[in-house]
């Protein structure tokens, strides 16, 4: 018989999740069990980990959902890594906001967290003040929220003339729409010479 | 817009001729140019006939198969007449360059081959976004420095993003696919339409937008007329499609 | 005398790096220690993860950074947590291009066309805009064309520490490499012109 390893199985979809966390109820449909089971299993790993003193993570639940969490005691270090990026490249977070902005500006920060799905209230500090980013306008509607758009030092900075000559993105859903339907229609059609 | 049916099972002429290379059981550095040159035009003229687009490469291939089929037809008469020319009219064989060109193509393909595993193995694996570390910086507004970054390091946070997104996605809704077979859109198309006892717009045959249901639809219909099952008319040009069930008592069985 | 629990803030700082990962360079400042010790912490680490069976994710190394990952047997339960299963890998064209590049990097399009024997336009775009190449220079010569290389994200994608990694080119291909759907494919052609 098959063991399942439900410490093991748990802590990836935790992982996974990230910041988003999962609910008891997402994790036993994923886990195809009830949720007292699936409580039972999450306080296994939790006592694994707190028992584990190489551990840098723990499981923690916040608003409804379960997550990891790095160890408090670990903050100093996490405090480092914050401090200590090579101030010459942006962060991850900085580059995805970037393309998110320049690819569909002008556009607001609660659009741009709905992409991203995190807050990006940093990452929009560090490029206004890089220069690489600006308020171009308000948006319509109640809270007329700041509209976001590339500057003039963005295209200077990537060797662009435009925003046009940014690099096309794969016009993915579309694409892959003709792609799929002909294949489909493809299958089908040899299913049907065939029968 | 008319369908365009791309043909993906090759991906160009030359991974054609592997094909049939391999399919004959052929010897790579002895390649039978008539023969190689029969099937690869009749796989062209088929192409034709199910009015697929042929890119232009496939008939330059051909032109090439022609070129050394009739070479290597043509007696070699050169080295009867002036036996005295040494090695350089050792003939060249005609099919060299394009062996070449296959064997040097068929690496690369078996190259993607590899990247196609890897890129299943890779995707096995999961990682997470960085944590929103915000609540660590003191609040310093970063000066502007010369930044390090191109533009594909932005295409490529980007595209990590999109990967990515993919596990946030509440899994709310899940709905098992279901397959749907042309044979059985067939049956019910048809008792859809004798209930009728009358006839229907061809429209109305698609109740779903879901593609795949669009597209068995289509074909059941189409194998329907050819059973002679259905009749569809139109009045006119662009007007509207009606589709009724054939009232002849007989059934017409059997294919084609 | 305080002891610090290198494996906990190692696990800690890459839990937090996620997937932007984090260099030795790196590591070995934010701990403030050499190269060579924190290449010792990671492979440390490495092993606890390995030993322990009850753990759902792995050390990985690539493009160059180390990054948390999860266990490659718990995929299916990830599977599970992704609303459309549709990953959208790369078509056989954009493989077999980037194969090329891969291997022949700096290498223009035309180069690679003559080696494909077709247009090679489309599959290039599509790695461009996925990021898994890059125009890295100028052929030189009339025209100028672009070279094309590889990018991070390719090894990235691929799994790759480095370009080194990759696998090495057939020099000789089995003869029998048998590419069953393309015969299929063409029996159902004879079929249909025969009928």
């Amino acid at each position: 018989m098959e063991i399942i390893n439900w410490s093991s199985i748990l802590e990836s979809l935790l992982f996974a999740a990230g910041d988003e966390g999962l609910s008891l109820k997402q994790l036993a449909e994923v886990l195809d069990i009830d949720e007292i089971k699936a409580n039972e299993i999450i306080e296994v790993l939790k006592q694994e980990y707190d028992k584990d003193e190489n551990r840098g993570i723990i499981v923690v639940q916040l608003a409804g959902t379960y997550q990891l969490a790095t160890k408090k005691e670990n903050a100093p270090y996490l405090k480092k890594l914050v401090d200590s990026p090579n101030n010459s490249t942006l962060s991850q977070a900085a580059l995805e906001t970037l393309a998110i902005i320049a690819y569909k500006q002008p556009i607001t920060r609660a659009e741009i967290e709905e992409i991203r799905g995190v807050k990006t209230e940093r990452p929009l500090h560090t490029l206004v003040s890089k220069a690489l980013i600006k308020e171009v306008g308000r948006a319509e509607g109640t809270g007329r929220a700041y509209l976001y758009g590339t500057t003039k030092e963005f295209l200077d900075y990537f060797g662009l003339k435009s925003v046009n000559e940014l690099p096309k993105l794969p016009e993915k859903v579309e694409d892959d729409y003709i792609q799929e339907e002909a294949d489909l229609f493809f299958e089908k059609f040899q299913e049907t010479i065939n029968s | 817009m008319p369908y365009q049916v791309k043909i993906d099972a090759f991906e160009g002429p030359l991974d054609l001729l592997l094909h049939l290379i391999n399919r004959l059981e052929i010897d790579i550095y002895d390649i039978p140019v008539a023969q190689i040159t029969e099937q690869y035009l009749l796989y062209i003229k088929t192409m034709n006939e199910l009015k697929l687009d042929i890119a232009s490469e496939y008939l330059v291939i051909a032109a090439t198969l022609l070129e050394i089929k009739s070479k290597m037809l043509l007696p070699k008469h050169e080295e009867e007449t002036n036996e005295n020319v040494d090695e350089f009219s050792y003939e060249e064989d005609p099919r060299d360059e394009l062996v070449e060109r296959l064997i040097e193509y068929r690496k690369y393909k078996e190259a993607a081959h590899d990247l196609k595993s890897m890129e299943e193995e890779r995707g096995l694996m999961y990682t997470k976004p960085p944590s929103d570390l915000s609540d660590y910086v003191k609040d310093i507004r970063p000066e502007k420095t010369e930044l390090n970054v191109s533009l594909y390091d932005m295409l490529a946070a980007f595209q990590k993003l999109l990967r990515r997104k993919k596990l946030q996605r509440p899994m709310a809704t899940k709905i098992a696919r279901q397959e749907i077979s042309i044979e059985k859109r067939m049956t019910e198309i048809l008792d859809e339409l004798k209930q009728l006892k009358g006839r229907k717009n061809f429209n109305e045959l698609f109740p779903y937008p879901a593609k795949d249901h669009v597209v068995v639809t289509f074909l059941a219909i189409l194998e329907l007329i050819k059973r002679k099952e259905v009749d569809v008319e139109q009045q006119e040009n662009f007007g509207e499609i009606f589709v009724e069930a054939v009232k002849k008592g007989a059934k017409v069985v059997g294919n084609y």
